[in-house]
C-alpha cells in the first residue's frame, strides 16, 4: 500500500519538477524524420546491447541508434548534448521491441519535449515491455522455432536450420521494422496523448509483463528436490508426495523470491551464478538435488 | 580424427559473429541447430553437426539471456561440444558432458565483463556531454570487438588444444559436478527474473505475479496463453478510469445543483 | 424401394411444418433425432428412421442459425438424407454425403429469402404509422406461409423425382467437393458469431472475449461453466459502482472541511 | 477508447434528446395487464421470427406478439401508432429469452415511459441476451439433449426422440411463460430502477456476452489444415507441430475476426456464406484443408 | 478376544483426552492415524491398531467441524472401530460399517451439547459485568469436564459391554441403512460450508464464491490454488482505491482551475 | 445491490454512534505486554473452543484467552468490566489464526480504544478468516498430512503416526505463536491504520474467503445420483450423461444452498444434522443415492 501511494507521489514530483536545464532552448519542431532515418534507426538498433553492461544496461547501444536523428532534430548544439545526456541514463528492454520505444522518444524529441518526461516516457515504457518481450520471443517463439527445428535436424535434414532461421527472422524484423515505423507516425499525432497516458500505458504494460513473468518463474526455473523420508518400508518422497501435492513449482518459486531478495541487496549477478553453481553442485552431492 | 590449425581458427571466426549474434543481430544463427551444422562444415562432417546440434538445441532450450542475466553460455558450449563430438564420434549426450563445463566458464567470463564493462560508461557521460557522437559510437564498436575476440579464444583454444584431451580432462572431474552444474543451469533462468522484478516489480503488481504462477503451476496453461490472459485483465484496468472521470462529472452537476 | 406420391406429398408437409419450428415454435421436433424417426414414419421404416436421425443429429451436432446466419439446413438434410437412406438402403454415412448438398442448397436459399424479406419491412412501417395492426399480423402470417412453402418444394421434389437418382447425381459429385462443403459447413458458426459481435462488441468488451477464448481454447472449459466465470466478473463489475459514490461523498465531507 | 468514450456519448445524447414526438399524449398508466394477457403475449412470442430478415430481423415478430398488450395500454390511436411505430425498429435477441424482454417493456409502456428510453431498453437488454441465449440454449442445452437423444436412438430407442422432445422443453417453455411473468411484475415495480440501470444491466450482460461469444469462436468454429513441410524424411505438421503449440483454435479465430471485418465492411450473410463455401471447397482441392 | 475393565476405562480416558483435542489442543493426535495405534497399544495389538487407524484416516479424510458443525465424529468411531478390528479379527472395512452408527450417534449428542452449552453464556455475562475473571475461567474449565466425560462415556460403554455384541448389533441393521449414512457423513460439509456462508456471504462476495466453485468444479484446482487466486484478487481490490481518491485529486485541481 | 448498500451504512452507523459506554474511563496508555504475555495469551488459546456453543460459538474461550492481558491493561475494575462485557459477544474464526486476531485487539486495548471499535475489528477480522483457516487447515494441510501418514500407516510403520504428529503441529505451533507476537506488535504501531481499513481488510479477507468456500463446495461436499432413465435398451445414467456434462458439482451446489437457506431460516445445526441423515437414508432406500 503506502509503497503504492509514495512511489505515486514520487511520480508526480519528477514529471512536476521543472528544473529548467530539462528545456530545450531551440523549442520548435525538429525537422520531419523521413522513412530512411526511421529505418537506419531500426538497423542500428541491432547493436543495441554493443556495449551492454550492468551499469546503464543498454543505455551505450539505446544512444547509438538515436544518434543520426537527433543530430538532425537538434541543430543547436547544446540542445544536441543535453539530449544525449538524458540518453545515456540506465535503460533495458527487449531488443525487438525497443525500435517502438525508440520511435514514439524520437517523436518526442522532435517536438521537443522537456528532456524529464521524455525519459520518464523511455522508462515507463521501455521496462515492461523487457519482461513482455522476453516471454514472447526468447521463451515462447524461440522454444517453438527451435523445437522445431531440431526434431528435423535429428532426422538429419539441414532444412531444420534453415526452417528456423527463416521463421524466426520473419518474425524478428518484421517486428524490429514494423514497429519503429509504427510507433513514430503514432508518436508523431498523439504527443498530448502519450504524456497525458504514459502512466495508463506504463501501468498497463507491467500488468502484463508481471503476469507473464509469474508464469515464467513456474515453467522455466527446474528445480526439485529428490530427498526422501524413510520409516521401515515405508517412504515419502518430498517431492512427489508434499511439495507437489502442495504447490507444483514451489523451489522454482522460493528460489527465484531469493534471487529477488539479493538482487534487491545488490548482489551481482557474478555472485547470484556463483551462488547458484555452488548452490547446484552441493545439493548434488548432499543428494537433495 | 585431428583438428587443423586452420579448422580451429575458422571455429575461433565462427565463435567471434556467433557470439556478436548473442546480443547483437539476434538472427539467432548462434543457436546449435544453426550452428551445429556450421561447426560440422568446418570440420568436414556436416551429418554430425547436424545431428549434435539437433540435440544441443534441446538442451539450451528455454536458456536465454534475461536481463542481462547469463545462462550457461550456449555458443561455446555448441562450438566445443560439437567440435568433440566429430572429433572423438563420441555420441550427442557425452559432447553435452563435454561442453558443459565450457558453457559454464564462458557465463561467468561475459557476466564478468559485462560487470567491467561499466567502466567505461563514465566516459560516454563525457562524450554525450560534449555532444560527440563518433566518441559514442566508437565505444559501442570498441566493445564489439573485445567481446567477439573474447569468443574467439574461448573457441580457438579449447578446440585447438583441448579437443582431444577433453575427454580424459571431463573423465576426470566427478559425475555429480557435472549433473550438478547441469541442475544449477536449470536454475540460472531465475536470476534474471529476479532482476527483471527488481526493475518492474512493484507492490501493486504482486497480484498479478501470482495470478500468471497460478495459470503456469497448476493450470499448466503455456506461456503466450497466460500473456493474452494479463492483457485482457490490463486491457480491462485501462479502459476503466473513465467511468471515473464521468463520476465525478456526475458528481459535479450534483453539486451545481446544491 | 420406390416413394409413392401420397408418401413424398407427406414429407412435403411434414417440412412444411418443421421448417416452420426451425425459427419458429421451436419446439426443435426439426432436429434430425425426432424428424428421422417421422420421415420412417411416412416411408414405413421406423427403425432404420430413428438410426439414420440420430446419426444425423451427431452430424448436425452445435449447428443452429445464429443471429439469423444460417448453417446448413438440417431439415431438408434430414429429410432428403433419410428418405434416401430407406429408399436404397444405405447406410448413415452415405446418406449424410447425399443429403449435404440439398442442405447447402437450401441454407443459401433460406439466407436468400430472408435478404428479399426485408422489402415487406417498409410495409409494416406504414401499417404501424397507421396503427393497423390487423396489417402487421397478416404480414407474420405470410411471411410463415411462404417459408413452409418453400420447405414443402425442397422436400417434396428432390424425393419424389430424385431419391433414387440422388446416388447416382452425387456419385457425379467430385468427392472433393462434398468434403469441401462439409468443412464449410464447420466454418459457418463463424458468421452467426461474426454479426452477434457487430451487434455487441464495443472496444471496452475486447478484454472478455479475449478470456473466453483462452478458456475455452486452452483451458477446454465448457460454455456454461466461462459464462458462469463470466457472470462472477459481470457481477463484480456491476456492484462495484456504489463504492466511488462513497468515494465522491467522501470528497464532499472533505470539502466541507475545507 | 475513444470509440468508447464517444460511444457513451452518443447514448447520453439519444437520452437527453426530449423530442416531444416521443412523449406520449395521454400520460395517464395504462389498465393492469392479467396473467390472461401475459400468457397471450407469450403464446405470440413463438412467432417472433415469423418475417425474420436481415434488416430489421425479429421486428415484425417482435411487434405481433406485443400488439394486443398495446392496444389495450394505448386506448388513444395515436399513441398506438406511435409505439408501433418505435416497435419496427431493428431488434434481435434470443427466442426463449425474449419474454424477459418483453415483459419489461410492455411495464415501461404501461407506464407510458418515452418511447425513447423504451427503444434503448429494449436494445441495450435483447441483443446481448442474444449471444448469451445462443450459448446457453442453442450451444448447450441442445447438444446435450440431443447428444444423449441420439445415443438412445441410435441403439434403435424411439425413446431418444421422445426424451429429447420432453428435456427440451421443459426448459424451453418454463423459460418462455416463466420470464414473461417475472420480467412484467418486476419491471412494474422496478421502472425508475431500470432506467436508471439500463446501462449497467446492458453493461454487465454484454461482458457475459462477449466472454460466452469468445469462448463459443473456439468451441463451435471447426476450421483446421493439413497442410505440411516436408524436407527429406523431415515432416512439419503445420496444424500439429507449429499452431496447436502457438494457440489452438488459431484459425477459427482469425476466419471469425475475418468474417467479422466483413460484416462491419456490410458483407450480406448471403456473401459470406457463399466465401466459406468456396473457401471450404477451394481449400479442400488445394489440399490444404 | 476379550477387552478387560482396565483396558475399557484405559480407552475412555483415551477417548476423554482425544475428545478435547478434536476441539481443544488440536494437536489432531485425535486423528485415526495416531488414535489407531494408541488403541492398539491399550489392547496389546499394536500392528492392527496401525492398520485400522490408517484405513480410517482415509475414510475421515476432509471432515472437520467447519463453523461449529459436526461430522460425524472421528473420535468415538476410531476407537469403537478399531477396538472392534482388534476384538473379533475383522478387517478395515467391516470395523468401519461398526464404527460408522456409534460415530453418527456422538456427532449428534456433540451438537446438543453445544446447544446446551448456550444456556450458560448468560452466566458468563453476568460474571463479565462483575469483572469475574476466575469466574469465566470457571466456566470454561468446566465445560471441558463436561465434554471429556461424554467422549469417556461413550467409549467405555460401548467397548466394554458393545464390542463383541456390536458384530451382531450391526448385522441386524439393514445394510442400506449404514451405506445411507454413509452417504449423509458425505454431505455434512454443506453443514459447515452454509453456516460459514451465513457468517461471510453478502450479496457483494457472490462472484468470488462463483469463482471459487467454477476453479474447484471444472478447472479441478486444489483449493489452496484457488485461496491464492482469491488472494490476488482481493490484493488488485484492496489496492485500486488510491486512484479514486488520485482522481478526485485531479478533479479538485481542475474545480480551482475554473 | 440494496443489500450491500443497507450494510454499508449500518456499517457506518455503527461504527459513528458514540455512545459513552463505550469509551473506557481511563484513556491512559495500557502498560507494555511482554513476551511473556504474549506467550501467555497464545497458550490459552489453545482453549478457545472450551465452552463452545451455538450462541455465541467461541465467545467464552475467546475471553479466556484474554484475560491475563486484559488484567495487566485495565487496572480500573469498572474498565476490566466494560472489556470483558464486550468480549462475551459472538465470535467465531479459525483456531489457529485467532491468535492474529487476538494480538490486534490487545493492542487496541492496550490503547484504548472505544470498545465499539474493537468489537467491530474483531467480527470483520475474524469472521473471514474462519473460512479462510478452514480452507487451508482443516481441508488442506489436514488431508495432506493425513494422507501421507495414512499411506505409511497402511504399509504397517508406526512412522506414519509419528510423521503427521510433526509435520502438522510444526505448522500449527509455529502460526499459533508466530502470529501472535507479529499482530501485537503490527497492531500496536498500526492502531490509526487498522481503525482506518479495518472494513477494507475485512473486505479482502471475505473475498478470499468466500471464494475458498466456493470451492470447498464443489471439492468436500460429496453427493452424486444413481438414477437412470432406462428406455428399452438404452440407459440414461442422471450423473454421469446429464448432470456431469452440465455441471460436476451440481448437487453438492444445490444441497449446500439448501443448507444455506435453512441456516437463514434459522434451523439449529441439529436439525440440519438430522435432515441430512434422513436425506442419506432416505435417497439409499429409494435407490437414487
Ligand atoms: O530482459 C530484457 C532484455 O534484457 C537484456 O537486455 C538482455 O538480457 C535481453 O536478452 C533481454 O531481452
Ligand atoms: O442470436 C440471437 C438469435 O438470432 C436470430 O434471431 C436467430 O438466429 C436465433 O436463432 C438466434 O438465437
Ligand atoms: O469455521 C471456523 C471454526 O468454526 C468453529 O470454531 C470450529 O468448527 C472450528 O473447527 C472452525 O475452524
Amino acid at each position: 500500500m503506502e509503497s503504492n501511494i509514495k512511489n505515486t507521489h514520487s511520480d508526480d514530483n519528477i514529471s512536476k519538477d521543472q528544473d529548467n536545464s530539462t528545456i530545450y532552448e531551440d523549442q520548435s519542431v525538429g525537422v520531419e524524420l523521413t522513412r530512411k532515418d526511421i529505418n537506419a534507426m531500426a538497423w542500428r538498433s541491432l547493436l543495441l546491447q554493443a556495449s551492454f553492461n550492468y551499469e546503464r544496461m543498454q543505455a551505450g547501444g539505446w544512444l547509438y541508434g538515436l544518434l543520426p536523428a537527433l543530430k538532425k532534430i537538434h541543430t543547436n548544439k547544446s540542445d544536441l548534448s543535453k539530449s544525449m545526456v538524458g540518453h545515456m541514463g540506465l535503460v533495458n528492454t527487449h531488443p525487438f521491441l525497443v525500435t517502438f520505444v525508440m520511435g514514439i522518444i524520437l517523436a518526442m524529441e522532435r517536438s521537443k519535449q522537456d528532456v524529464t518526461s521524455i525519459t520518464n516516457t523511455k522508462i515507463a515504457v521501455a521496462a515492461p515491455l523487457g519482461g513482455i518481450g522476453d516471454a514472447m520471443f526468447w521463451l515462447t517463439l524461440l522454444p517453438i522455432c527451435g523445437g522445431i527445428g531440431a526434431s528435423m535436424a535429428l532426422e538429419g535434414s539441414i532444412m531444420g536450420a534453415v526452417f528456423f532461421l527463416v521463421l524466426f527472422n520473419v518474425v524478428h524484423f518484421g517486428l524490429r521494422f514494423g514497429l519503429a515505423h509504427f510507433a513514430y507516425r503514432m508518436g508523431v499525432n498523439a504527443i498530448p496523448l502519450i504524456k497525458a497516458n504514459t502512466k495508463k500505458v506504463a501501468h498497463a504494460a507491467s500488468i502484463v509483463g508481471l503476469t507473464v513473468i509469474g508464469a515464467l518463474v513456474a515453467t522455466y526455473v527446474r528445480l526439485t528436490t529428490t530427498a526422501e523420508i524413510t520409516a521401515g518400508q515405508a517412504v515419502v518422497k518430498i517431492q512427489a508426495d508434499v511439495i507437489d501435492k502442495l504447490m507444483p513449482a514451489f523451489f522454482p518459486l522460493i528460489y527465484t523470491l531469493l534471487m529477488y531478495a539479493l538482487v534487491k541487496k545488490g548482489w551481482s549477478p557474478l555472485k547470484l551464478i556463483s551462488l547458484t553453481m555452488v548452490f547446484g553442485v552441493a545439493g548434488k552431492f548432499a543428494g537433495i538435488l | 580424427m585431428e583438428i587443423t590449425l586452420l579448422q580451429a581458427l575458422g571455429l575461433g571466426i565462427l565463435a567471434f559473429f556467433a557470439g556478436l549474434d548473442l546480443f547483437n543481430g539476434l538472427t539467432h544463427f548462434h543457436r546449435p541447430v544453426i550452428l551445429g551444422p556450421l561447426v560440422g562444415l568446418i570440420l568436414g562432417d556436416l551429418h554430425t553437426g547436424i545431428i549434435t546440434g539437433g540435440a544441443l538445441e534441446l538442451v539450451w532450450m528455454g536458456l536465454a539471456p534475461l536481463a542481462g542475466a547469463q545462462p550457461p553460455n550456449v555458443i561455446i558450449g555448441t562450438i566445443v561440444g560439437t567440435s568433440f563430438a566429430i572429433a572423438t564420434g563420441v555420441d550427442a549426450a557425452q559432447a553435452v558432458a563435454v561442453a558443459v563445463p565450457f558453457a559454464v566458464a564462458v557465463q561467468m567470463g561475459i557476466t564478468f565483463l559485462f560487470s567491467a564493462m561499466s567502466a567505461v560508461m563514465s566516459k560516454c557521460d563525457v562524450y554525450a556531454k560534449n555532444a560527440d557522437t563518433k566518441g559514442i559510437e566508437r565505444v559501442n564498436y570498441l566493445a564489439l570487438l573485445v567481446l567477439g575476440t573474447f569468443y574467439f579464444l574461448w573457441a580457438f583454444l579449447p578446440v585447438y588444444f583441448g579437443a582431444d584431451h577433453a575427454k580424459g580432462f571431463v573423465e576426470m572431474l566427478p559425475a555429480d559436478l557435472m549433473s550438478g552444474l547441469g541442475i544449477a543451469g536449470g536454475m540460472m533462468p531465475a536470476i534474471g527474473f529476479a532482476v527483471l522484478m527488481k526493475i518492474m516489480l512493484k507492490n501493486v503488481y504482486i497480484p498479478y505475479f501470482i495470478l500468471g504462477f497460478i495459470a503456469a503451476a497448476w493450470l499448466e496453461m503455456p506461456v503466450l496463453a497466460i500473456a493474452l490472459g494479463g492483457l485482457a485483465i490490463a486491457l480491462i484496468d485501462f479502459m476503466k478510469k473513465p467511468e471515473v472521470a464521468e463520476n465525478v462529472q456526475v458528481k459535479k452537476e450534483f453539486e451545481d445543483g446544491i
